[in-house]
């Protein structure tokens, strides 16, 4: 949790400094309810995390290294340079690098859960990642619907910051709680304080456990409010100020921090050997990173089936240049 | 014993399931019901387990083919008609077609979809969507207008580790036949000479090359001597074999069932002319299906897709000019 | 209601005799819900009937005859045969003609409601019929829910017939009532038994009045039996005995008859002359249809925009063959 | 007073606002929060209960476009991205683009589509979609390469009785600029031509027009004139201009940069060899993106798409054959 946090807070500002090509989005805000639902799963588990769950790759196991990668644009990285930012994961090992299509990674869960039935391996269970505006997506619905009639062991996880992008919940939907949709899918719903970690470390491993017990598919509804902007490169000035006096606008990894020390698991000053070891490591981790190739395009195959003599070798296509390419344009 | 399309698409099914434990069948009705056009009839009592009714839900039934694909699984998807595939778009185009580039793990999926003009079936019932899904990189797209082919080119679709829409024509179901299902599949990627000629190359695929081959048997009769090519797949589309054709008569005509605008007509005219510019003896010429719905009535129907008589009149000009 | 039931049967009909081409869809079984919600329904109200509603258009006011000229395909007809069977409305008038894919119409029928208050028209109530299959697509979700954000008075009636064509209910969804959907939405929801003529008749305009009252998005839950295939080329084999022997397989027009004959609106007598006063009415009808002329593909102008000179004239089109064209294909 | 591509389209649709009261805007975040890209900045301000905040419902949002259009409203749909529309894709190539059709009722809906690659957005943030509805009847599609076009070109989408796909182009947004706005909107369906040369005809649209036109600057000092013909709009396609161009030059290079298969640059190429093949000195070329999705690693994404140096060697070759 702490890790993320300094992770993205370092991304965030090589962001800033322009050293990051396209958008970069944090879950400031959001780190306890993403880290209990990755510390929740087992790593024969599956995971679909979306742009908020920095703090949950983490803790599914995911090697800081590959977020730094994929964020730089190493060609070690898992995306290659192919694709960037927060679309990453080894769907191989469970782990499915999302598609930018809010909702759309659901029923992909549901697809791999689904075959480990068929091939009767047993024990799986499946979270998705969601946020409150990607409930009114049609794949939302198809998705958890298809969960609750296959009745596989999806999680789907809802985080309700208030906010999809600037569209406040009251243009999003009219339920009272996002938490009234579980039943029209006949699924079991469960309501947690998003910025509380202790509850999240409580409730999500339950959940996790009555799914995977044959409980058929899961539902949480998280209450939290987003820390930062959409991307880097919104301030949030629409998020309202009442929100953030409120107890949904605690930041979590504070709150988590108190009640490690009131629990009195961690005192302030390991906290703060905790931060600058974090900070040293992500430090090293980023200066690996720039050192590393990047991209090449003569290298790439250009291919996007496995089958190659499928490929058309047209030459309609853009060859690639016999120079360098120049400098990224605008 | 003679076999339909229809039941060579089944045949097809049924030898894939029996001989891959990963293959399994998703789409609506397919289950107990045997599907809108019992494509997949008795397979779900031969295969328990392994053919599933789906909600009417495309977009997640497309989600659900991929996470299984990922699992090494072989699902067979099956839309109910192919007009309906637009409502699982997103997942295909994005999903299926994106993942193998994105991660270097193959998606091996068959999207069944049964489609083309039939009379009566109006604006929703009737469409191609081959050019819309070859326009996307990381989808093959397969067209077969025989039922040899339906069954051949189903077998290698799932063989495939690819994504794969399969364009099955609804004309062609019940009324083609062929005496035998061959044995084997077949390779992917190659175009087939239904007709040898040596005056003019009709390039078309599906239903239409039946009416080409009428055509072909009606201007022999006026002593010209068609060559009929038969993509087979529109995706990849196998060049090779239609400029070797162009070469050897010197004229093209492209004829499809689809809409007129940037379909595989064009393609494959684009294809010859940057390619094999000075083999052809006169422009090349296409023929498509109006540019609007495709109607209900069959008045409207008959003349809204290219006919035997619009393709011979096409034709004809071609050979005089 | 009789009306409806006897040019259906007399569709289907001419459907078996071969004198229809395409498919044929009946509402056998649901005719008293949908004539309850057609009479619901003020002229300048907005109506978007599925497949099943014959008898829904008539009571909105359909004439019988738009009915049979879209089945035959007469050029005099709404759809001029460029649609056909249960495809046509006037757009314009507040009827909707659907288009196939199921959940589309919904928000359509919002885009109506949304301009008419937009445009200062009051009073106005949009009714959308779907089917318990229908309730699995993206489409009706992302529609009930853009209803409800925009609290449009939108009646969704949804006639849960237990099969999307082969499809039972266990199937399509794992909620235990259709009717558990709309808390999911913040809409309030109505359940009735749709082979009830009167309780429909009952219920409907009360939903009807209060959408129109303000009372923002209603939905209706209808529980009743398909009395038919799903088209007529389908006998239905696949729905369970005991449905058509419970209280949900009753047919009702006879619950309709009898209901009213116990309260003596009607007594036997004046039903039998009824059937054959219809009976004659419709024959007349499709008599009348049969010897209009059909769709000329000459005087189409094939033209799918309204902006004439944006039109392109492409020789890749097929043109119009010269002579007439030959017999329907297969 | 400079405007750039992106404050064109915002003041296109002020002034649509203010002079057309059946104007409304619809689409995620355009309300307070102005956008995205910011597009619809301080509309709601300056027309409030006129712009509006959607869920994230592509599909319903065009269905809700339908509608309003049925009564005589003209909704401007603002997708986030381009990419998105696909989850709305059902709704509007067989909703809105089928209902003149279907009904004789018109349907007048601009969808704004922010396409086009940028460095580092990725495959799923920077396609171009215009092949794909281009293919379908019912809709027109416009791409508007010059800060003047996406003024004119919108106004006109807006005022026109049909759907509009309206392809803006992220990559022209913040760094084109014009000095002022056109006063009149542009009659629609017109190519334009963006210089005039005699040696060869690079036919492109949106923001490869900037491309070929520093290669036509480029290859000047080479000695080669170069004709540049930006169509514009891509459905209706004008083929006369094109035509008329290639009768001067003789020589035809398409570049688009979309992918491969299908696009515009082949449907281009077909109509101009099949109506003015003797025109051609030598075979028309064309130069598209690679056929995979958009990489985001700008050394990749560089060299996916066409660039001024590829579309240079093309031309090279082409003016040597
Ligand atoms: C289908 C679709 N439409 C639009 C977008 C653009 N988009 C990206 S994130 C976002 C807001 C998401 O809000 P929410 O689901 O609440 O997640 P949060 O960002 O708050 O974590 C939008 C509209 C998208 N990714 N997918
Ligand atoms: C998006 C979509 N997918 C598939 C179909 C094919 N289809 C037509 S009707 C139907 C069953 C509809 O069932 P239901 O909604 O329960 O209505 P009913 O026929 O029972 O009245 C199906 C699957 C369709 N029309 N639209
Ligand atoms: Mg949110
Ligand atoms: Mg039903």
């Amino acid at each position: 949790m702490l890790l993320a946090r300094v992770a993205e807070e370092k991304i965030a500002s090589l962001y800033r400094a322009g050293k990051i090509h396209g958008g970069v989005f944090l879950g400031r805000g959001q780190e306890a309810l993403s880290v209990a639902a990755g510390l929740a799963l087992r790593k024969s588990d599956v995971f679909a995390p979306l742009i908020r769950d920095g703090a949950g790759r983490l803790a599914f196991g995911e090697p800081l290294i590959d977020a730094v990668r994929t964020y730089l644009g190493s060609r070690l990285g898992p995306m290659r340079g192919r694709d960037g930012n927060v679309h990453r994961g080894y769907p191989r090992e469970g782990y499915l690098p999302m598609i930018s299509h809010l909702g759309a990674m659901i029923s992909v869960v549901n697809g791999v859960l689904f075959a480990r039935r068929m091939k009767g391996i047993p024990d799986v269970v499946g979270l998705a990642s969601v946020g409150d505006g990607a409930t009114s997506t049609g794949s939302f619905h198809e998705g958890l619907n298809q969960a609750a009639v296959e009745r596989l062991p999806l999680v789907l996880l809802i985080a309700n910051n208030q906010y999809a992008y600037s569209t406040p919940n009251h243009r999003q939907f009219a339920c009272r709680d996002l938490a009234d949709k579980a039943a029209g899918y006949g699924v079991t719903c469960h309501t947690i304080d998003g910025t509380d970690f202790m509850e999240c470390l409580r409730v999500l491993p339950a959940v996790v456990a009555r799914a995977r017990e044959g409980g058929g598919p899961q539902m949480v509804v998280a209450r939290l409010l987003r820390l930062c902007g959409h991307g880097e490169h919104d301030d949030a000035g629409y998020i309202a100020p009442e929100f953030k006096t409120s107890a949904l606008g605690r930041d979590c990894l504070h709150v988590a921090e108190e009640q490690m020390m009131q629990e009195q698991a961690v005192n302030a000053a390991e906290l703060e050997a905790w931060r600058t070891e974090t900070m040293e490591k992500v430090e090293r981790v980023i200066a690996r990173v720039q050192r590393e190739p990047a991209p090449d395009p003569f290298q790439e195959d250009w291919r996007a089936i496995q089958t190659a003599h499928l490929v058309e070798v047209s030459a309609s296509a853009n060859p690639v240049d016999s120079r360098a390419p120049g400098a990224p344009q605008p | 014993m003679s076999v339909t399309y229809l039941e060579a698409i089944r045949a097809a099914q049924a030898r894939a399931l029996a001989e891959d434990p990963r293959v399994f069948i998703y789409g609506q009705d397919v289950g107990a019901f045997g599907g809108a056009f019992k494509a997949t009839k008795n397979l779900i009592a031969e295969f328990p387990g392994r053919v599933l009714d789906a909600p009417i839900s495309e977009d997640a039934m497309m989600g659900l083919a991929v996470g299984a694909a990922i699992e090494g699984l072989r699902p067979i998807i099956e839309m109910q008609f192919a007009d309906f595939s637009t409502a699982g778009f997103n997942q295909i185009v994005n999903q299926a077609a994106t993942l193998f580039w994105r991660t270097q793990v193959p998606c091996p999926i068959v999207i069944r979809l049964p489609g083309g003009g039939t009379s009566g079936s109006g604006p929703f019932h009737s469409q191609n969507m081959e050019a819309v899904y070859a326009h996307y990189p990381g989808l093959v797209v397969l067209t077969p207008a025989t039922v040899e082919d339906a069954y051949s080119l189903l077998l290698a679709a799932v063989a495939l580790e690819d994504p794969v829409i399969f364009c099955e024509h609804k004309l062609l179901y019940y009324h083609l036949k062929a005496e035998a299902l061959p044995n084997e599949a077949l390779p992917l990627g190659k175009a087939r000479l239904a007709r040898e000629g040596r005056d003019l190359t009709i390039v078309t695929y599906s239903a239409m090359v039946h009416e080409a081959l009428a055509v072909a048997q009606e201007l022999c009769l006026e002593g010209w001597e068609i060559e009929v090519v038969d993509l087979r797949s529109v995706k990849p589309l196998d060049t090779d074999t239609v400029m070797a054709s162009v070469a050897r008569t010197g004229r093209l005509l492209c004829v499809g069932e689809s809409w007129p605008w940037g379909g595989v007509t064009a393609e494959v005219i684009a294809r010859v002319v940057s390619e094999g510019f000075d083999l052809l003896d006169a422009p090349p010429q296409r023929l498509n299906a109006k540019d609007t719905p495709v109607p209900f009535h069959p008045n409207l129907w008959a003349a809204h897709r290219p006919t035997a008589r619009s393709i011979a009149a096409a034709a004809r000009t071609l050979l005089r000019s």
